[in-house]
């Protein structure tokens, strides 16, 4: 059952209107401006025991990415492809309102939507990751764990992801004849086959106004947000519409457009960070 | 992409002889059920959807109620025997995710400030699938929840859209779900132009998507008429201006 | 933990005197007579993608039945026989208090009240649903929606599978040289082998009177209740009391007696509405 | 019907030497656990089976609550260890069925009304299974009410009959409901006359119900004689009439 | 989440006062020394379906333990050897506090416990439980199941683990021509191949005073507890400090001194029942 | 026991060339995030430990609540990607019992009866890891109780001693947890001479064991030294006496 939730962060109305009567100057309370992402600080391989991992801060959110690769089985109808796995997990050291449990159906959501930007946009070549034809292929696995909560997890999530997908080292293996398949972790393999890279845009609507990247404090007075996942060619690789709220028609080309330019923005400072890094 | 082989369209015409901006027969009713407060049932070709409603009434759980207005409880569930390969009767991921989308399409109409401390529970059974189960879920809730007596400022109807072997269409069904390039759901109430549903699965350019919403539409409008026919079937006194 | 259940449609004392007495003068609260059940409607193949299914309302008890056909393995104590599995949800749709869930007790138990008198009369013949000896069978999967709660499932839902099970077609198959069975849903195949049919009449008990197929309104006053599962033969297939309530002896044969005839009789309904709207 | 080649009456007699309308050695003890407010110990057989008894008491969860009686909770359980097969120690649905049934077996000797807003919890344990578990349960529940000193109208007590290569036998093991062509558990407050449960699996003509119905009670009997001689031992300032 | 418990057994200020008074006196309120242990009888073979069992009864309180042995796959780390499977259940019998439900932190800790006692101390020689190699062995599961709760359950489930592993009969197996494996229980085998005994011994700490074996009354009060786990040899097989309170550095040794003692006590204790009542 | 072929321990030092009594790299550090009331991240060597603690505050179930005290709230919890083999984020019987093993760890210098009836809520998130999980969470929740200003008798600190290829080693990481014969963990507060935490797996004389001890003791004190010097480091004005 998914259930209106009861706000969690409630600011008084006096608040609302001072806020709504800023942003009508262009102005937000954090003090940036509409159409500006906070800071992305990005520590790759940050955990030894993963394939690829890493520890993303937007702003004071804080999300840590781990990716696994684990020799599995390939669906009947794609013999020739490796699996993709994506599940994300809000941890109760993240904000005070999350408990420990299975994911919500936010962290549900979370996941499906980083799930469906990778897979659409054909960010990962899985066509390169059968092993044996039809028998064995990679599963690769990204966990998303959100450490603390300071507004749009997806698009922390998604940065964290991209950055530990282009720092995923394939294990070396060796296909014994018995058919035996032995992983060599000992030292790093080639990199996983990233064909393009995509990020996540969430615009945030309250009353009439839009502004990206929205933290806590104004998710907490957010009528609805649409979250643009952005390809690398400057396509639209998804949607996803959240909140009780409602867009209407003549909103939709600026947020596409603010997306897709923040999206550009995004992916090159990822890309920026994790290469320069190396 | 289209499976090796596979052409879904051919000569302007669909797999199943539709045009691109075609929609399958829809057929709705509501008060199909007797407990329910409001129930309607929706067909979208194959797939048919049922929708009940319960309350506004006191809340299962106490810790959930709202002073302010009243909360909606929303879920999607597909019968074991709706899919091609039966279905565990347990809650998929993906059925969590839909029952808040499908909630997140309807939270906008509900007048749901008329009944604090209460809840409304949309249940919607999806009893067989081929493909738009999301959107026509929404249609369904929104015929069953007007069934129950429930202010709205608007219905809400709902359609996708997809990308086909390169052509956009409307109303995509399962086939072309699967093996299309893009899948695009959306709701709308349509009389205050607002969009309470969009998603989209699949890549778009910027070009195809204002498209391929304009098409939308067009689908959200013909399917608002089927919804505002049968309520007015049923309640013969309603006034639903034309 | 099966725990006493709280008295979900309570009726006033006052009413239930009244009740009594009218049973005393052979008279049911709906007008019914204390041996006339409801009036009953099918429609058969009402879901496509199921082998079989049929929408049945008793009255106003709408239950839906969908059967399923999968390959499976067998038991190994019964190698050449196909499986059968009968499941019950009890919708939240049907009733203000059902909520969202697990099967509870109830459901449980009436499912397996249906799964025994399949069973038990060899109304399918499992041992025609071997498809390779000892390695491949049909499974057979028997979901049960109760959709609408206006008293008596269990007989709704033994109407309703009795419908379902007669109008299933089995899958055709190819069994191929690598051993891998591929199934051709494009079109129907041969019905499933149904041997016998049968059928569940529940008597209810309130006061010293016993009623036949109790509406919502009379089971809220039962003292306890006996479903007799009845085979075309004029046998007992299955016997199961329910209720906090008791039987005493000199009940029992004109509870069986009142079975038999009545179960013939829905058997008939069944068998002609089924055959006729082929 | 019997399985190929395996014959379980012969000359009259069954696999393990019973005349067909002999029961198993029957034992029983109560008072077997410290801290349950009544306990009993029940084997049949092979079959064994502990019970216990806590309350009346505070419910656990106020929301179970009644205002005019007791709730009766009861849980039926095998033990892992209990099967021939290890059995995994969640409820199956076997247990949960069961559960409700023995719960309604005792519900109708159970002066519940004495009681409001408490419960009575009865937990079961099969410790050893080889056939006619939940009729022992009964039984050794109703002896653990006793031991409780919860009023009852009368004890209840349950026994199995069944249908076995054509003859009907009383009291079946586990290799006769196996292989036999049915089973039919009964239990009866017997000076009441009252049926509290009878469940039938296998297929039984009229006549044959009628004949075995009459070997249950003939069990019943001598079950419910060893029940009270269990009490007049244990408690012997007891009155049971002889 | 792990939480402190609400105390189950409240005993009033004035109580406590009294108990620690006597205990420095070298007295306990059960009459018994303080490092003197609770009659201990046992019934073996108690559940003929069971592979091996014991009743046990520590004074009163009381546990029934079984094995049953299953043919299961290895390990791929450890081809030749059996695997052991300890479960605790706290059945709801046993205390009018323990409701049913899955095991809770204490069954679990208590299982793992025993686990870890004969799995390090090796007591079962797991390397004989091999049927064929690296493809099929013997899966001991022990099911532990506590019936009725006078305190230190730990103490009483390893002697109970430890009675029923002694009477443990391997079943008899052939080994088909197909590699299938049938099991003939119609005859008990050889013993199961224990190669140590090990029991565990539990020092109570209340206030400044060590007790052994401390009951439910005593377990109120305890600040802390340590459970020794003593093998035959004189060796200790496992440590488990619990409860909310600490333990000093001169403790130590005082503990470790009364559980090798009452160890060997305990574990002579079981063996001579155990072989007696053959 | 020691792995055939395979040697852990050559010309007195370990296979990652530590001494015996070395311990592996420590590092520490507090208020590592933002909402947690208190925070720390530690490692020891490549395993890495992060703990949030939130409290004293109202508890999310009332029904928890003790009149006199705090409840402490402790899960332990290892992150999916931790482990070698990709770890099911459900939490395992392992993590249930190290939930508790922690928590009973820190009970003893909380001053919970300063807070009664409120909830001091201890998450521990293990994101790699290599060893000494349960010792290193230990001392991350000390840190995190300090940071967020819980008053505490004494810090607590944790370290494993093992014993590997015959030898006594301190801080035993995973190669030596998997191949060494025995594995123990101790907790102290260390000015008070608390134990708090003391378990063994594996198998030890007793002679070893008081060795063992010795040995986990002079690695706690270094450790403690550590967890002082944090604080220190960020809040100057706090008084820790060297």
């Amino acid at each position: 059952m998914s259930t209106t939730p009861s706000s969690e962060f409630f600011i008084p109305k006096l608040k609302t209107d001072i806020i709504i009567s800023m942003l009508g100057k262009g102005l937000r309370p954090n003090g940036r401006k509409v159409d500006e992402i906070r800071p992305v600080t990005i520590i790759k391989d940050y955990i030894p025991n993963a394939d690829g991992s890493a520890l993303v801060k937007l702003g004071n959110t804080q999300v840590l990415v781990g990716v696994k690769l684990e020799i599995g089985t390939p669906f009947s109808d794609t013999p020739n492809e490796g699996n993709l796995m994506v599940n994300a997990e809000f941890m109760p050291t993240a904000s005070p309102v999350f408990e420990p449990g299975p994911p919500d159906e936010n962290a549900i959501e979370l996941s499906r939507v980083i799930d469906r930007g990778i897979r659409e946009s054909k960010a990962i070549d899985l066509s390169k990751l059968a092993i044996i034809s039809g028998r064995k292929v990679w599963n690769i696995w990204v966990d998303i764990y959100v450490l603390d909560h300071d507004g749009n997890l997806i698009d922390a999530s998604s940065i964290g992801t991209l950055a530990a997908l282009m720092s995923t080292k394939l294990p070396n293996i060796e296909v014994k004849d018995s058919g035996e398949i032995v992983i060599d972790k000992s030292n790093k393999g080639e990199p996983l086959p990233l064909s393009k890279a995509v990020a996540a845009v969430t615009i945030g609507k309250i009353g009439n106004y839009l502004i990206v990247d929205p933290d806590i404090e104004e998710e907490s007075l957010l009528d609805s947000r649409l979250t643009v996942i952005v390809d690398e060619d400057g396509s639209i690789a998804g949607l996803q519409k959240s909140g009780a709220g409602y867009l209407i028609e003549e909103e939709l080309p600026t947020i596409i457009n603010i997306a897709l330019s923040k999206g550009k923005e995004v992916i090159n400072t990822v890309r920026n960070i994790v290469k320069g890094s190396k | 992409m289209g499976k090796v082989g596979m052409k879904l369209i051919e000569s302007g015409l669909r797999h199943d002889g539709r045009k691109l901006d075609e929609l399958r027969p829809i057929s709705m009713s509501v008060g199909v059920l007797k407990n329910a407060n409001g129930s309607a049932l929706v067909e979208y070709g194959r797939t048919k959807v049922i929708a009940a409603v319960y309350g506004p009434r006191e809340p299962q759980t106490r810790y959930m109620l709202l002073p302010n207005r009243a909360v909606i409880r929303c879920r999607y569930h597909m019968a074991s025997f709706s899919t091609h390969d039966r279905k565990s009767p347990t809650l998929s991921r993906r059925e969590i995710e839909l029952s808040k989308v499908v909630r997140e399409a309807l939270e906008p109409v509900v007048l749901s400030e008329l009944y604090p401390r209460t809840s409304i529970d949309i249940f919607i059974e999806v009893i067989n699938a081929d493909g738009g189960t999301r959107t026509a879920s929404v249609t369904a809730a929104s015929l069953a929840l007007a069934d129950a007596g429930i202010p709205m400022k608007d219905l809400v109807a709902g359609v996708a859209v997809g990308k086909v072997d390169g052509f956009l269409v409307l109303d995509v069904d399962e086939l072309e779900d699967m093996y299309g390039e893009a899948d695009m759901p959306v709701a709308m109430a349509p009389s205050l132009r607002q969009i309470t549903l969009l998603q989209l699965n699949g890549v778009l350019t910027p070009d195809e998507f204002t498209q391929a919403f304009e098409l939308a539409k067009k689908g959200i409008e013909a399917i608002y008429s089927v919804e505002r026919e049968t309520l007015k079937k049923k309640y013969l006194d309603v006034k639903v201006e034309d």
